[in-house]
């Protein structure tokens, strides 16, 4: 095991340190983790999932199964990273995981022992006496004992962002066809995106000693790169990978900005989520190679031939120093041709063929390598591989060896192709599944198509781009494809060794043996779905890359269906695991969702002003003094404050639409339950409204400021549900309606100034000469005017709260001046400001129904609104109102509450019960919507739904809140507290 | 041979495996007393429990894939009986209920795991309805505790309780909720119901029904016409589709439910959780994988897989609520074709027409009911009314007005 | 990187200055004293619409997302008998296009409803790519178009006045201070400049 | 999955609000059996594997009400127009 002095694609004038288990390494530039530990002769990486056996590196690339490792430390720890696909760094830590106390000697591998008994099934059999000792006993011992690496419960430090892109012809894989799809297309005009999940381009041609055009494959791959690079109309993704098939052309991509620094770069993101719309795109994401399934063929040395090809002529790191092949076709022959001509020793090619081409073999005579033909390896020896036990015609021979390069042939990379369920298709030919119904646009070219010759592999790219860049309507001449030598491929098939001594895995990862799927086979899990499932064969961090079609192979044999019939499972998104992370990007934290400020929040910021969050809004909850002990005392001081003297509120998180046209009083008479045409102009009108499935949908004021004009106003949480409520009523249901809306929510600011002295405040902020005395704003009247100096405003004569009370509205910008001026104009009276619970206790003590009334499960009549719909129109959602249920007498109907021992809280959530009756859903006859501690009662006051409430009123409920430990009585009343007859607000 | 750790040793001990298949592949008969269409959790369940509580065992399970291909296969396997509407606690409850014993009853591990199911709530307007709702399980005989941020930071201290968006302020626990393994709850159903002498018959399609003067009195097959004295539907996202063979119009819409699972890691979250101010919820399976998921997609959909759009919005649900899984990797991504009801409350019911029975509407939370699904199913099948249990799921509670609508959104599907 | 803007109000426009790379790739100006106002009519009423438009503002209307500009004034299609009319002009807008509309068109003052962003620099369109879920390139999005869509979650009208990459981005005023996050964030790798 | 809204041009489908089957008409609350109608109206869908005609809001675009014929076992999009056009074209 050494790092060849020469070749490769490393630069060794850029030496790099790294740890692995706490042990100083060193690689250089252009090295993978991988790469760099086999040059270090560290072939023990991993343990195994549920064996917990030694485990080394297996293959080359996103397939590994093996080589999983805990990357990085603290919080940027990264379970289950695949060394192979890790790029070096300097400074890289690697720990091993899945093991204790160490990686040479893990007491877990124990359960190796025990594998007879832990077989396919076998928890579904046992642990089930007693009862109770599964999650006290038994689970937790499974679930320490499985899982794989141990993830950092700390917030992740990185930055993730997403991005947009939109191309004509999107290239999956940057390897041979690929770069050639990408030129032919890019060169014909089109707008091209190449991506490629390595960080070095050319696929294959990294790996294989390959001419095209008669010189180096690298030289072609550095020329058409640079092409690439120079042309405009081309983006080239590096270590990004297209992870996702979605519709209409979206493609799902992650770009690893950052993972091959200690760190990301200063204000760039560690991975970036792409979302690619592309009219075309061209799968050209090569193929994977699959093992042969024989006895001990997990035992670290044994690896992939092509992955044993690519460290020794891209890394210049040759895995072992006594190599033998074990394969059923003549790609492996040329994989240990070229160990050989890089100075690796390899002993003996055992292939499990009775003849090859004459070619191969004078070529294999000539490196001086041994052939056995119609050879199977049975068995393997030693903890990392010494030798291992071939069976031929004449009987078992032992070759000492610590490095097995093995091949079962190869494996379309077809997973995007089935992102749309498409099933991908049995080709007998090559002894693989091909690529089926694909997803609109996609096409797939080279070896990912089953072509895997290198010439057909350009070729096929040249066609694949040009046939894309035409049906985009982009002419360009392809030119003629360069040349290059196929190389035929010759699989027999062949996958399981039946001599096979010691466990055969299947699914490296997961520990699935061929028993398993004898067994699975034997249960009658015969289905491949059942299969997987059974066994988890196909379901680990490698999603069975190189154990599923193998598995599938062995299945088809014990139940003498063929491969085709037996069929495939399907490959879901994404192709390889994502940080969850990237799918998030900058959405995290206070940035998870818009915080949207109310136009006087820097006011109320200054006053002094606990914050809170509705729904996307920051709105004022109350407004401390020093010296007040809790919330309660403050906001019964803002309460108190506003029903004796004055106080103000910014109430512009009120969705406001505008409405103009000839038939909005028509179209408000369809979408209310109440009656607006007839409003007069000046005039405001509260109006609910419902679903068409009877249920309110939502309250508010509306007010007529012309003949042919109309301003709405909704409850902060529905304004956008009400104003497409109102567009679907325009557009779908009444399009002969000639109105037209405008949401007007950002467009104004609008404060609440409430109390008995609230006209003389207001007098001292509007402007000379506008009128707001009674005769001309009465209650529910509506001027415009301007305030402060000829600020344009609206004020309206309504109220929340029960007092005296005028909304006034300006443009936003004024907003915050408004609330100084009508603190400034207060200051005589003592004005307060008061946030959202003082205004919550007095609409409570009003009555008014507001969200935990409007909780879309009451109709009109439950929250005593029924009187207000109209018998004499249709409207949205009154017949649905009148089916029976809506009309039972025992339905919950709003009433209020107050406690039979004064001092008694009350609590929202909690349930009614008869009193004495027992604490049952029989017996459940409501619950309590809101509550209050009423200052101006000096006792908590609640509103709530209760079957036959208002027919009760006087009686007692008892109050049941188990969950709190409440269970207390109290009387019924009606659901307004204060000033019932609304004398105040008239005053 | 019946499971247990004995017979496990005994087939050790063995050269070769004995086990025979878990269920019978069997072949259609002519005619059944009871064929029920679906060979998912639902559907096997009310076959054991016809054969089991009823005595009714001439019946066949009929399932167009393999068993559990369904959303008993793709499903992310939480239990819980945390509803709000008197229409549905006692119902979930039976089905915990039934949960708690399931194992012993079927012979079988199907990794009933009691593992606590937390909702968080972030408001006080949400912290009542959370009370509302635990009151009512509690009324119900269910148990649920109101959990302040303290102590939800006990049980999760890595959650964002610092720096989040919708600062958490407490939870709703159910202790006795958590999950199962979803795939053995199918097989455990199967492998019973078979041993009591009920046809699982896989790869049979129903294509059409058998009528005579109105009623159903069979099934048209991909193997061929069967006959039945009752047929009940038990076909999930299919319901549409299979009641439309019998001319019947429901009141349900197919939707795409996507799920998630990350790669295996050692234990980091013991129960489940569902953040309340995004659409979010998580829990980790023995294997280790955390498994998670959010919102449905929100358009009909029969492709069984969904869009970008609703994977970044769990995703940022994920990372709002616990920033430490941002370097975690999602392994597999997938969609289920859900029967979302108009009032996102599910039908046990006979129909309009004699001989055919329905069960459907589960929207996203089909799993849970498993087991007091079948049981009612077969009760309402062999006594031909509904249990006390199902009383509430009948299919003309929209024309009565007797809507089950817990999250109060009307008759819009996609917003349940 | 998450701390670029943690010391930073989540209530307020990030305020001026320089954040991120030490680069100015892009810059964004916060244009103020712009006015705006809606503009809605019927389907059957545009002609009659376009003909006082053109009579008054010597233009018609744009069809679709575009941007129209005529005697100080810019009309930007906002959707079939919708468009939003933006201009530097003293005082009243809603009051000169109801007199010039008449009862054709419901116009309604929206000058404090937005917030407007001016997007430029050589990395403007990279930057806004992280945002806006649309197609930028100068191919596919040219000067005078005009889109309404969506970014990170906000509601956003954009549109480019000039060949050079200028780009307008009106935002509803309560998003503004988020809004000026998302687009910060984005162009921090390029250095983003915020003047105004 | 990308809608072409007819003034926008296309867009994720995440731009837009969803309503479901567009070939339901609100019955004449006048009519004899109203109480059926509406129950129908509100309550029953065809749901259809296959072609169906829908209604989306393009809620972060144009505001504009679409009828989008789609296939809802592939989500191929055939056709998307503005709803209130061909009503008013009627």
């Amino acid at each position: 095991m050494s790092r060849l002095d020469q070749g490769g694609l490393i630069d060794r004038s850029r030496p790099l340190a790294f740890s692995f288990d706490g042990r100083a390494l060193s690689g250089f530039a252009g090295d993978t983790l991988a790469s760099a530990l086999l040059a270090q002769g560290e072939t023990l990486v991993g343990r195994s999932f549920k064996y917990h056996r030694p485990r080394g590196i297996f293959a080359a690339g996103s397939d590994e199964p093996n080589a999983l490792v805990e990357l990085r430390t603290g919080a940027r720890r990264e379970p289950n990273t695949r060394a192979t696909v890790t790029e070096l760094y300097d400074g890289l830590v690697a720990h091993s995981q899945n093991r204790w106390p160490s990686l040479g000697f893990d007491l877990l591998a124990v359960n190796g022992l025990l594998a007879p008994i832990l077989g396919a099934g076998f928890y579904y059999k046992t642990f089930m006496w007693p009862a109770a000792a599964w999650e006290k006993l038994y689970e937790p011992i499974i679930r320490r004992a499985a899982g794989l690496g141990t993830a950092a419960a700390l917030p992740d430090p990185d930055h993730y962002e997403k991005a947009h892109g939109f191309c004509d012809v999107l290239v999956v894989g940057a390897g041979p066809a690929g770069l050639m799809a990408a030129l032919t297309a890019a060169r014909a005009g089109a707008r091209v995106i190449v991506a490629d999940e390595d960080f070095r381009p050319g696929g294959r041609l990294n790996a294989e000693r390959s001419e095209i055009d008669g010189a180096p494959a690298r030289m072609f791959v550095d020329a058409t790169m640079a092409e690439l690079s120079s042309l405009s109309n081309v983006r080239i993704l590096l270590r990004t990978t297209v992870f996702g098939v979605y519709d209409t052309g979206t493609y799902g991509l992650i770009e690893r900005v950052g993972d091959h620094l200690a760190e990301p770069a200063p204000h760039r993101p560690r991975q970036r989520m792409w979302k690619i719309v592309a009219r075309r795109a061209i799968l050209a994401a090569g193929a994977a190679e699959r093992p042969i399934v024989f006895g001990g063929n997990d035992r670290p040395g044994v690896m992939l031939a092509q992955a044993f090809r690519t460290y020794v002529n891209r890394y210049a790191a040759v895995p072992a120093d006594r190599t033998a092949f074990f394969a059923n076709n003549d790609a492996s022959w040329r994989a240990a041709f070229d160990a050989a001509a890089a100075g690796a020793q390899v002993q003996a090619i055992v292939d499990v063929r009775s003849a090859v081409a004459s070619a191969l073999a004078d070529e294999a005579r000539r490196w001086g390598i041994r052939i056995i033909l119609g050879g199977q390896v049975v068995a393997t020896e030693g903890k990392r591989l010494s030798g291992i036990e071939v069976a031929t015609a004449t009987g078992i021979e032992t070759l000492a060896v610590d490095g097995l390069a093995i091949s079962g042939g190869f494996s379309p990379n077809v997973h995007l192709t089935c992102h749309h369920g498409g099933r991908p298709v049995w080709d007998e030919a090559i002894a693989a599944f091909v690529p089926g119904a694909v997803p609109p646009g996609l096409t797939v070219a080279g070896a990912a198509a089953g072509r895997y010759g290198l010439a057909a592999c350009l070729a096929d790219g040249m066609a694949k781009g040009t046939e894309a860049a035409r049906d985009l309507g982009f002419e360009g001449s392809a030119g003629a494809a360069p040349r290059a030598d196929d190389g035929d491929t010759a699989v027999e098939p062949f996958w399981y060794v039946a001599a096979s001594r010691g466990p055969a895995f299947v699914d490296q990862q997961n520990d699935v043996t061929a028993k398993d799927v004898k067994i699975a086979h034997g249960e009658g899990f015969r289905s491949v779905e059942h299969l997987k499932r059974y066994t988890t064969l196909g379901m680990a961090t490698d999603q069975g890359k190189t154990s599923n079609v193998t598995g599938m192979a062995i299945m088809a044999s014990l139940t003498g269906r063929s491969i085709a019939q037996t069929g495939t499972t399907i490959f879901r998104p994404p192709y390889t695991p994502v940080a969850i992370g990237a799918l998030a990007g900058h959405h995290r934290g206070k940035d998870f969702r818009p915080t949207r400020p109310t136009p006087t929040h820097a006011w109320a910021e200054a006053a002094g002003a606990v914050f809170i969050e509705t729904g996307p809004w920051l709105r004022a909850q109350y407004f401390p003094r020093p010296g007040e002990r809790d919330w309660l005392e403050t906001v019964t001081r803002e309460v108190t404050a506003v029903r004796s003297g004055v106080g103000m509120i910014d109430v512009s998180t009120f969705g406001k639409i505008d409405l103009q046209g000839p038939d909005v009083g028509a179209l408000l008479d369809r979408v209310y339950i109440n009656n607006f045409s007839s409003l007069a102009v000046g005039k405001v009108r509260y109006g609910a409204m419902l679903r068409e499935d009877g249920i309110v949908m939502d309250d508010g004021t509306t007010a007529r400021l012309g003949e042919r004009r109309y301003l709405m106003t909704t409850t902060t949480a529905n304004a956008a549900k009400v104003y497409q409520h109102l567009e679907f009523c325009l557009q779908v249901l009444w399009p002969d309606l000639d109105v037209q809306l405008a949401s007007v929510s950002e467009q104004w600011a609008q404060i609440a100034i409430a109390g008995p002295r609230a006209r003389e405040v207001l007098r001292k902020v509007v402007d000379a000469g506008v009128d707001v005395e009674n005769a001309t704003l009465p209650y529910m009247g509506v001027i415009e005017a301007t305030v402060m100096g000829g600020v344009r405003a609206r004020i309206f004569r309504v109220s929340f709260s029960g007092e005296l009370g005028y909304e006034v509205a300006v443009p936003a910008r004024q907003g915050e001046a408004l609330a100084r001026a009508v603190m400034a104009a207060g200051q005589d009276f003592a004005i307060t400001p008061y946030g959202i619970e003082a205004l919550g206790v007095m609409r409570i003590e009003k009555g008014h129904v507001s969200g935990a009334e409007l909780n879309g499960q009451t109709a009109a009549a439950d929250l005593g609104l029924g009187r207000m719909a109209s018998t004499k129109k249709d409207y949205v959602g009154r017949t649905m109102a009148g089916r029976p249920a809506f009309r039972d007498p025992d339905r919950p109907t709003l009433v209020g509450f107050k406690p039979v021992d004064g001092t008694a809280r009350l609590r929202a959530g909690a349930h009614f019960l008869g009193i004495g009756q027992p604490a049952d859903l029989a017996h459940d006859e409501g619950y309590m919507t809101s509550v209050a501690f009423s200052p101006a009662l000096g006792h908590w006051i609640g509103l709530g739904l209760l079957a036959r409430g208002p027919a009760r009123i006087g009686e007692r409920v008892r109050v049941y809140d188990p969950i709190r430990g409440g269970d207390i009585e109290v009387e019924i009343c009606a659901p307004a507290f204060v000033d019932p007859e609304g004398v105040r607000l008239r005053a | 041979m019946g499971y247990s750790v004995f017979s496990i040793l005994a087939d050790a001990c063995r050269r070769h495996s004995v086990w025979t298949p878990a269920w019978r592949d069997a072949a259609p008969k002519p005619a059944y007393d009871v064929i029920v269409v679906g060979g998912g959790g639902h559907g096997l369940a009310t076959a054991y429990y016809l054969a089991k509580e009823h005595g009714i065992r001439n019946v066949a399970v009929l399932e167009k894939g393999w068993i559990g291909s369904g959303n008993a296969g793709r499903n992310t396997t939480i239990i819980r009986s945390n509803y709000l509407l008197p229409g549905n606690e006692p119902f979930y409850e039976w089905s915990m209920k039934l949960w708690e014993g399931l194992e012993q009853d079927l012979n079988y591990n199907a990794m009933v795991s009691q593992r606590g199911v937390l909702n968080l709530f972030h408001s006080d307007a949400q912290r009542d309805a959370y009370a509302r709702r635990g009151n009512a399980m509690i009324l119900s005989g269910a148990d649920a505790e109101l959990l302040d941020v303290g102590q939800v930071r006990a049980l999760y201290p890595f959650l964002d309780f610092d720096n989040g968006r919708f600062p958490i302020q407490g939870g709703l626990l159910q202790r006795r909720g958590g999950t199962a393994r979803h795939d053995a709850v199918v097989w455990g159903y199967a492998r019973a119901a078979d041993r009591l002498g009920v046809d699982i018959v896989q790869n049979c399609e129903v294509i059409g029904f058998l009528r005579e003067n109105g009623a159903v009195v069979g099934v048209e097959t991909s193997r061929g016409p069967i006959r039945a004295g009752k047929v009940g539907l038990a076909v999930a996202g299919s319901s549409s589709r299979v009641a439309g063979l019998a001319g019947l119009r429901l009141p349900i819409e197919s939707h795409v439910l996507q799920a998630f699972v990350s790669e295996g890691l050692k234990p980091l979250i013991p129960g489940v959780i569902t953040f309340g101010a995004g659409h979010f919820y998580i829990s980790q399976s023995d294997k280790g994988g955390l498994v998670f998921g959010g919102d449905i997609d929100g358009y009909n959909s029969y492709a069984q897989r969904g869009n970008l759009p609703t994977i970044e919005d769990v995703c940022e649900g994920g990372m709002a609520l616990m920033p430490a899984i941002g370097r975690l990797r999602l392994l597999r991504h997938w969609g289920g074709l859900v029967d979302m009801s108009m009032d996102g409350s599910p039908i046990i019911d006979r129909t309009p027409l004699d001989g055919l029975y329905l069960n459907a509407g589960w929207c996203y939370g089909g799993f849970k009911a498993t087991p007091a699904s079948g049981w009612c199913f077969a009760w309402t099948l062999a006594k031909d009314e509904p249990h006390r249990l199902n009383a509430a799921y009948r299919l003309d509670r929209f024309a009565t007005g007797a809507l089950i609508d817990e999250k109060g959104v009307g008759a819009q599907p996609n917003l349940h | 990187m998450p701390d670029l803007l943690g010391h930073i109000a989540q209530t307020r426009i990030v305020p001026a200055g320089r954040y991120g790379a030490n680069d100015q790739g892009v810059t964004v100006t916060l244009v103020e004293g712009v006015c705006f106002a809606s503009i809605a009519t019927a389907w059957n009423r545009t002609e009659g619409l376009n003909a006082r438009c053109a009579a008054a503002f010597g233009t018609a209307l744009p069809t679709g997302p575009k941007r129209v500009a005529a005697s100080g004034l810019a009309f930007i299609g906002m959707g079939p008998g919708r468009w939003l009319a933006a201009g530097f002009t003293i005082g009243d807008l809603e009051g000169r296009l109801r007199d010039a509309f008449q009862v054709d068109a419901a116009v309604c003052d929206q000058s404090d409803a937005y917030v407007l962003f001016a997007v430029s620099g050589e990395n403007a369109r990279a930057a806004l790519a992280k945002l806006i879920p649309i197609d930028l390139d100068p191919s596919a999005f040219r000067p005078d178009d005009a889109a309404t869509t969506s970014a990170a979650t906000i509601g956003v009208t954009l549109w480019q006045e000039s060949p050079a990459p200028v780009f307008h981005l009106a935002v509803g005023r309560s998003f503004a201070p988020s809004f000026s996050r998302a687009l910060v964030m984005s162009a921090a790798e390029f250095g983003c400049a915020i003047v105004g | 999955m990308r809608i072409p809204c007819p003034f926008c041009g296309p867009r994720d489908a995440h731009e837009f609000a969803y309503l479901g089957d567009a070939s339901l008409a609100r019955p004449d609350p006048a009519a004899p059996d109203a109480d059926a109608l509406f129950h129908d109206y509100v309550y029953l869908r065809d749901n259809p594997a296959g072609s169906l005609r829908e209604l989306w809001y393009h809620a972060a675009g144009c505001r504009q009400w679409l009828a989008v014929t789609r296939d809802t076992r592939t989500h191929q999009i055939a056709e998307a127009t503005l709803v209130r056009k061909s009503e008013a074209a009627r």
